[in-house]
């Protein structure tokens, strides 16, 4: 199947729910769900095509723009796949069909985060990386009612902006050294440009990425957004959409900055490390649920770059596992503190109490996601901690290698906090209850998930799969060699 | 003639930068976005000057054209820069129904 | 606080004059050696691959054709987002619009001005100009609508559906394009290999999907610019609501 | 998990989760209240982690067993006490957290680094990681507090296997003698002793007293020979044994009496005879009373430490506190009885009695089975040799005469004495400050983010 497809795909989507909207009202839920159904087929059938490249318009690489589809593209594919189903799915429960224009959103986010992952071209990437983000700016801000979702929209929308404009000076200073922007070719080509042209090419990318990954310093934007954002908005952001900036930083530090000098990488860890004790020391002071989630999401987007610093072909085993590993854990979480927060009518962890009996299933999956999380042992978050354990040991990476153990200990003690509550004395009021069945089938689908991936170092297949996929990744020769075919 | 431009283009820039960073007005903010993009597009322009260039029409009356690729990014960004700043005015209403305020140190309802 | 905030201004001087002088730095002027890498391809192949005579355009549309429909998404993103937030409130629309002189006047700049705008869309592989442009211009008529007959009669004349509908309309017809190119052509938005005419240099059929993807973008940009504003001003023209804020 | 074929090591230990687990459901299941059977099932869980534990090849799988063990665990004593429940598993993470960061040192992606001797440069961390499992001297904190809140079949557990675990990783990982651990492990055996004399709460005594007897083991098999080793499996044994019935008989008395102070017990003795029977079994065999288990293990402890004199007599020492501290808690506990003592309000039924006096049985199949099976590899008729008897008796004659003859000194007190875990409190709220400026920094001013951002890009340009 032809990669662009998968951008194709929901991008008809986006073009198509308005004219349903305009002409054939009732059939907007419909087409909602097929739509969804057909992007996420799409994408797994792309990813599932194996290795592919193909360029726009039928050009050669050079001129044209080129798709391409690797082992890391694949990876990252299912894991946005799956993220946006499940999210698409929640958001169909909790908010119905009425929004459309919010469906529209979410699928032009989709279209370019398939687009971010496949492109092969630096300022296709960055026309991709603006649609995702003024996408994500406004799912952010939806339902534009509370403050806190306008004012949150808003800090996004300055982040990533002045995030976008770094990333595109340095692609424009890439382009002015080189005249090139196959991102292939200018693998071959960016080392020859002269040394201080390369450092603001690549200080200005990797800062860009930090921003709209969420690395410190540009996480500020990431615990207003992930808590004032509704539920599905909040488990997408947390799943898909910072894993697809890091994404980009995994796919740009191999192919670009690898040539170039280690001290990238150590750059990398640095941020890492600063951004993962950030993050565990936030959340350990926050009064309100998703908040703390948000907190520990930018504590993981830390431990994913200390595996992408790490420079190795196990450090981006790590990294990918471990994204995948956040991807079903924090969806996990959201969305069950979701439904908690909703029988509570409050965030704040001081009034979960009781509610193991009140929906003992969601606590449960709220633990088993905390503890995957955590690194608790045997599940998949222990699995991936201990590739990117042995991967910083392999680089000599002492430091980051103890703050993420250490990060082990305090996720737990924060962790344990709402889990305390929820199994705590019940307050003498008695929740609200509405019945959430899609949102349970999902998180029994995540929690299924979490448990097929704390298997995955033992199934052959899989694992041979997540090492090919660091392999393939670090080797930037064999990247170009297959674009420049 | 070049580094003239390029040094304009990074001037441009550092007015933007210094406008987000010390101006407290909302709407200065989104100005001074505008203005480092505008730096950023000049600097992506000048990157495509030919001394003695024609337009890139064909046919190239009297000469060597001039690099048209940068001008193609150029007007590619100009329109991701211009929905941004549609966007960023939008919630810059919506803030102010909220607030009462264009002030930007006065809207932090989310820390901590 | 009055020396706290010219510490603030110094400090904010401070970073941009250092990030300024880094990007400095890193500005390589080396003297001109004749254009090199795909530029090189796109203004001797221009002719030969697309049969237009613009060579922005046919960069814009043929060889990166690609970013064209990401652009004009996120114009699209931000038209559908704008609307979404001042979604669901039913705001007053003023009728009243300026005098009759400026009314009549109007009624008499229109046509021409949407056969400007036609001329530069449709002439967008030819001369400057193209999609973008061409909908910004035909996007002027509703705004000009709106300020000289009030936003109801705007409104009443090219009704948000309608807009809604050219704006999916165009963007379908875009990705349609790209989606015939790949059957026939076996990649998406493929042009001329795919059996687009290529039409003789610098007539008005010519350069393949070059044209068509310039109506296309300008029906989305039109009609989504001129959503962008109407959404916009809807709210200010609310009483209630537009205390224009302090500055 | 990587399993290996067990070796006589794995074995016991195998065999000594299953006699704990027993006894300790034994007793948790005479709880007079319902919903008692539901509340095996971590029990029984923790068993199988152990076991899986001590089946592990490499370091990694061992780890995992350690850390699913300690949940299991976690979930019995949060019946207990829930901050004390969070203390345990907050500590126990930690130590197995410096455990994994030590073994992927010594890993890589081919190879997991197995279970055994380590490199001479990982082994502190690996001594720090399992010293949290083993309460070394400092890293004990959570141990007292632990063992005393916790459910009293979890005190069991948690003394009789739980800490052997940690000490079963220092078995597999000493190979060659190591000083430091000898000295850790004589400082361990004293500091136990003199904490569990000051003490007045019978469970926190024992807590102590664990500490105290782990420091005999870790002596034993800090000299990393084979006598030494099978010196510390014996007494891992042994001590499991004889302090999970010390255990359940002080849960007894709290279930009897609704109290485990010593000041305000002192009946027992007569109420239950049983019990104090039973008592005087463990209390004998810790205090190595000749004949005894504790007798046996000492003695093989002592023989491989011959060359340490200065180690013998520091455990000498230890033990005479031990028998002190006994004969205080044996007294004060079961036989000084005033009018005013209250009535028992609990019943203690036949199974909490059938576990006590299984692990009774147990400890003194243990003292007498080297008597009939030689089984240990000393010297024919050491255990019965003179001096052997005259070394053991020493302490224990000593410390009973002590005792009659000072019986004020050793009073119980009515306060606790301070120990590192009362130290963690000012800690926290001292690392817990900066916390709060940190905090603090994150004001929601966007101009502040959007400086900072720029700041830290210029610090990049610097470093590239």
């Amino acid at each position: 199947m032809n990669p662009v497809l998968a951008i194709v795909a929901p991008f008809l989507a986006a073009f198509t729910i308005p004219l349903f909207f305009v002409f054939r009202k009732k059939w907007v839920g419909t087409a909602v769900i097929l739509f969804g159904v057909l992007s996420a087929l799409t994408a797994l059938f792309v990813a599932a095509g194996g290795e592919a490249v193909t360029v726009m318009g039928g050009w050669q690489p050079e001129v044209g723009i080129a798709l391409v589809v690797d082992s890391l593209t694949t990876a990252f594919l299912i894991l946005a796949s799956l993220g946006f189903s499940a999210s698409l799915s929640a958001a169909a429960e909790t908010f119905g069909y009425g929004p459309w224009r919010f469906y529209v959103l979410f699928f032009l986010s989709w279209a370019a985060t398939n687009g971010i992952i496949l492109t092969g071209d630096l300022f296709n990437l960055f026309v991709f990386f603006e649609i995702f983000s003024v996408a994500a700016y406004l799912v952010v801000a939806y339902p534009p009612r509370s403050w806190q979702a306008i004012e949150a929209g808003f800090k996004y929308l300055i982040f990533g902006t002045v995030g976008a404009l770094f990333l595109l000076i340095g692609i424009a200073y890439a382009f002015m050294a080189t005249g090139q922007l196959n991102m292939a070719i200018l693998a071959r080509v960016l080392p020859r440009a002269p040394e201080a042209t390369l450092s603001v090419v690549i200080g200005c990318l990797v800062v860009g990425l930090f921003i709209k990954s969420g690395t410190v310093p540009g996480h500020f934007w990431l615990p207003d957004a992930h808590s004032s954002a509704q539920t599905p908005v909040s488990a997408l952001l947390s799943g898909v959409f910072v894993k697809v900036s890091l994404y980009a930083l995994i796919r740009l530090a191999f192919l670009l900055f690898g040539s170039a000098d280690d001290r990238v990488f150590f750059v990398l860890l640095l941020f890492g490390t600063v951004t993962l004790c950030l993050g565990h020391l936030m959340a350990f002071q926050q009064e309100d649920i998703k908040r703390l989630l948000a907190y520990s999401t930018v504590a993981q987007v830390g431990t994913i770059v200390i595996a992408i610093g790490c420079a190795s072909s196990g450090g981006v085993t790590a990294a990918v596992y471990h994204a995948f590993n956040h991807m079903a854990a924090k969806m996990g979480l959201f969305l069950v503190s979701g439904v908690l927060a909703e029988d509570r009518a409050s965030r704040d962890i001081a009034q979960m109490g009781g509610l193991f009996r009140h929906r003992p299933l969601f606590v449960l999956a709220f633990c088993l996601f905390a503890a995957s999380i955590a690194g608790i042992p045997p599940l998949n978050g222990f699995m991936s901690k201990w590739f990117l354990l042995v991967a910083a040991a392999e680089r000599g990476a002492l430091i980051p290698a103890a703050a993420v153990v250490a990060g082990t200990v305090l996720s737990a003690a924060y962790y344990l906090r709402p889990i305390t509550a929820f199994f705590g004395p019940a307050e003498t009021e008695p929740p609200h209850h509405r019945p959430h069945p899609v949102t349970g089938a999902i998180v029994a689908l995540l929690a299924l998930l979490c448990l097929v991936l704390a298997l995955a170092p033992y199934i052959g297949p899989l694992k041979e799969g997540l090492l090919a996929v660091g392999r393939d990744t670090v080797n930037g020769a064999r990247y170009i060699e297959r674009v420049l075919r | 003639m070049l580094p003239i431009s390029y040094g304009t283009a990074i001037v441009v820039f550092c007015i933007g930068l210094y406008t987000i960073l010390s101006k407290r007005n909302l709407f200065k903010t989104v100005i001074g976005l505008s203005l480092m993009e505008g730096g950023v597009l000049m600097l992506i322009t000048s990157s495509g000057y030919v001394p003695g260039g024609v337009p890139a029409l064909l046919p190239f009356a009297g000469g060597e054209p001039v690099n048209p690729l940068p001008h193609s990014f150029t007007l590619t960004a100009i329109v991701i820069g211009a929905a941004d700043v549609a966007l960023a005015l939008a919630f810059i209403i919506k803030i102010h129904r909220r607030y009462g305020t264009v002030d930007i140190d006065k809207i932090r309802g989310l820390r901590g | 606080m009055r020396v706290h905030r010219n510490l603030q201004r110094l400090g904010a001087l401070g970073l941009s004059l250092a990030l300024g002088w880094w990007l400095w730095q890193g500005v390589t002027i080396s003297p001109f050696q004749g254009i090199t890498g795909p530029a090189a391809r796109y203004i001797h192949g221009t002719a030969r691959d697309t049969g237009a005579a613009n060579v922005v355009a046919a960069i814009l549309f043929d060889y990166r054709g690609f970013d064209t429909l990401g652009e004009a998404s996120v114009i699209y993103t931000t038209v559908c987002g704008v609307a979404l937030l001042f979604a669901k409130r039913r705001y007053r629309r003023s009728s009243h619009g300026l005098s009759f002189i400026v009314k009549r006047g109007m009624a008499l700049l229109v046509p021409f001005i949407l056969l400007y705008a036609s001329s530069i869309i449709v002439m967008g592989h030819l001369s400057p100009g193209g999609g973008f442009q061409g909908g910004a211009v035909m996007a002027t008529v509703t705004v000009l609508f709106c300020v000289i007959y009030g936003s109801s009669f705007e409104a009443a004349r090219v009704s948000p559906k309608v807009k809604e509908t050219i704006e999916s309309s165009g963007a379908l017809l875009f990705t349609a394009i790209g989606l015939i190119g790949l059957v026939t052509g076996g990649a998406f938005l493929t042009n001329s290999a795919a059996g687009f005419p290529r039409g003789m240099m610098g007539h008005l059929v010519s350069g393949g999907t070059i044209p068509l993807l310039n109506i296309a973008v300008g029906m989305k940009v039109g009609a989504g610019l001129s959503t962008l504003f109407y959404s916009m001003v809807k709210i200010l023209e609310d009483p209630t609501e537009s205390s224009p804020p302090e500055v | 998990m990587t399993m290996t074929r067990p070796d006589n090591l794995s074995l016991t230990m195998i065999a000594l989760a299953l006699v704990m687990t027993g006894a300790s459901s034994l007793f948790a299941g005479s709880r007079d209240k319902e919903g008692s059977r539901r509340d095996l099932v971590p029990l029984w869980l923790f068993c199988l982690f152990a076991c899986l534990t001590a089946l592990a090849s490499t370091w990694l799988s061992f780890i995992i067993g350690l850390e699913l063990s300690t949940l299991s665990l976690f979930t019995i004593i949060r019946k207990g006490d829930e901050a004390t429940s969070r203390l345990y598993l907050l500590a126990q993470l930690a130590g197995a957290s410096v455990l994994l960061f030590a073994t992927s040192l010594g890993s890589s992606f081919e190879g997991n680094l197995p279970l055994g001797p380590v490199p001479p440069g990982l082994f502190p961390l690996f001594v720090i990681g399992l010293g949290v499992k083993a309460a070394l001297p400092g890293l004990h904190f959570w141990l007292p507090r632990t063992h005393s809140q916790a459910p009293t079949e979890a005190s069991a557990l948690l003394s009789g296997y739980a800490v052997k675990m940690g000490i079963y990783g220092l078995l597999r990982l000493v190979g060659d003698p190591s000083p430091p651990l000898l000295l850790l492990g004589i400082v361990m055996a004293l500091y136990g002793v003199v904490q569990a004399l000051l003490q007045h709460d019978a469970k926190r005594l024992l807590a102590y007293h664990t500490i105290s007897q782990l420091g005999f083991i870790v002596a034993a098999l800090s000299t990393g020979t084979p006598l030494g080793r099978t010196a510390a499996l014996f007494h891992i044994v042994a001590h499991a044994l004889f302090k999970g019935l010390l255990f359940l008989s002080a849960g007894s008395l709290e279930r009897l009496y609704g109290s485990r102070d010593l000041n305000g017990l002192g009946r027992a003795g007569r109420d239950a005879p049983l019990l104090f029977g039973l008592f005087l079994v463990g209390a004998s065999a810790i205090a190595g009373c000749p004949f005894t288990s504790g007798y046996v293990s000492k003695i093989v402890i002592k023989s491989a430490l011959t060359d340490q004199g200065q180690a013998v007599l520091g455990l000498q020492l230890a033990g005479l506190g031990t028998t002190l501290s006994f004969c205080k808690f044996g007294y004060y506990g079961f036989w000084k009885s005033s009018g005013d003592r209250p009535e028992p309000r609990g019943f203690l039924g036949r199974q909490a009695y059938g576990a006590m006096a299984l692990l009774a049985a147990a400890t003194a199949l243990v003292g007498a089975g080297p008597l009939l099976y030689p089984l240990l590899p000393l010297p024919e008729g050491t255990l019965l040799a003179p001096k052997a008897l005259v070394d053991a008796t020493i302490p224990v004659i000593a410390g009973i005469v002590l005792f009659a003859l000072f019986p004020g000194l050793f009073r119980p007190r009515h306060k606790d004495v301070a120990d590192v875990e009362n130290a963690l409190a000012p800690l926290g709220r001292l690392l817990l400050f900066p916390l709060t400026l940190l905090r603090l920094s994150h004001t929601g001013r966007l101009r502040a983010y959007i400086a900072l951002i720029v700041a830290a890009l210029i610090a990049i340009f610097h470093s590239l």
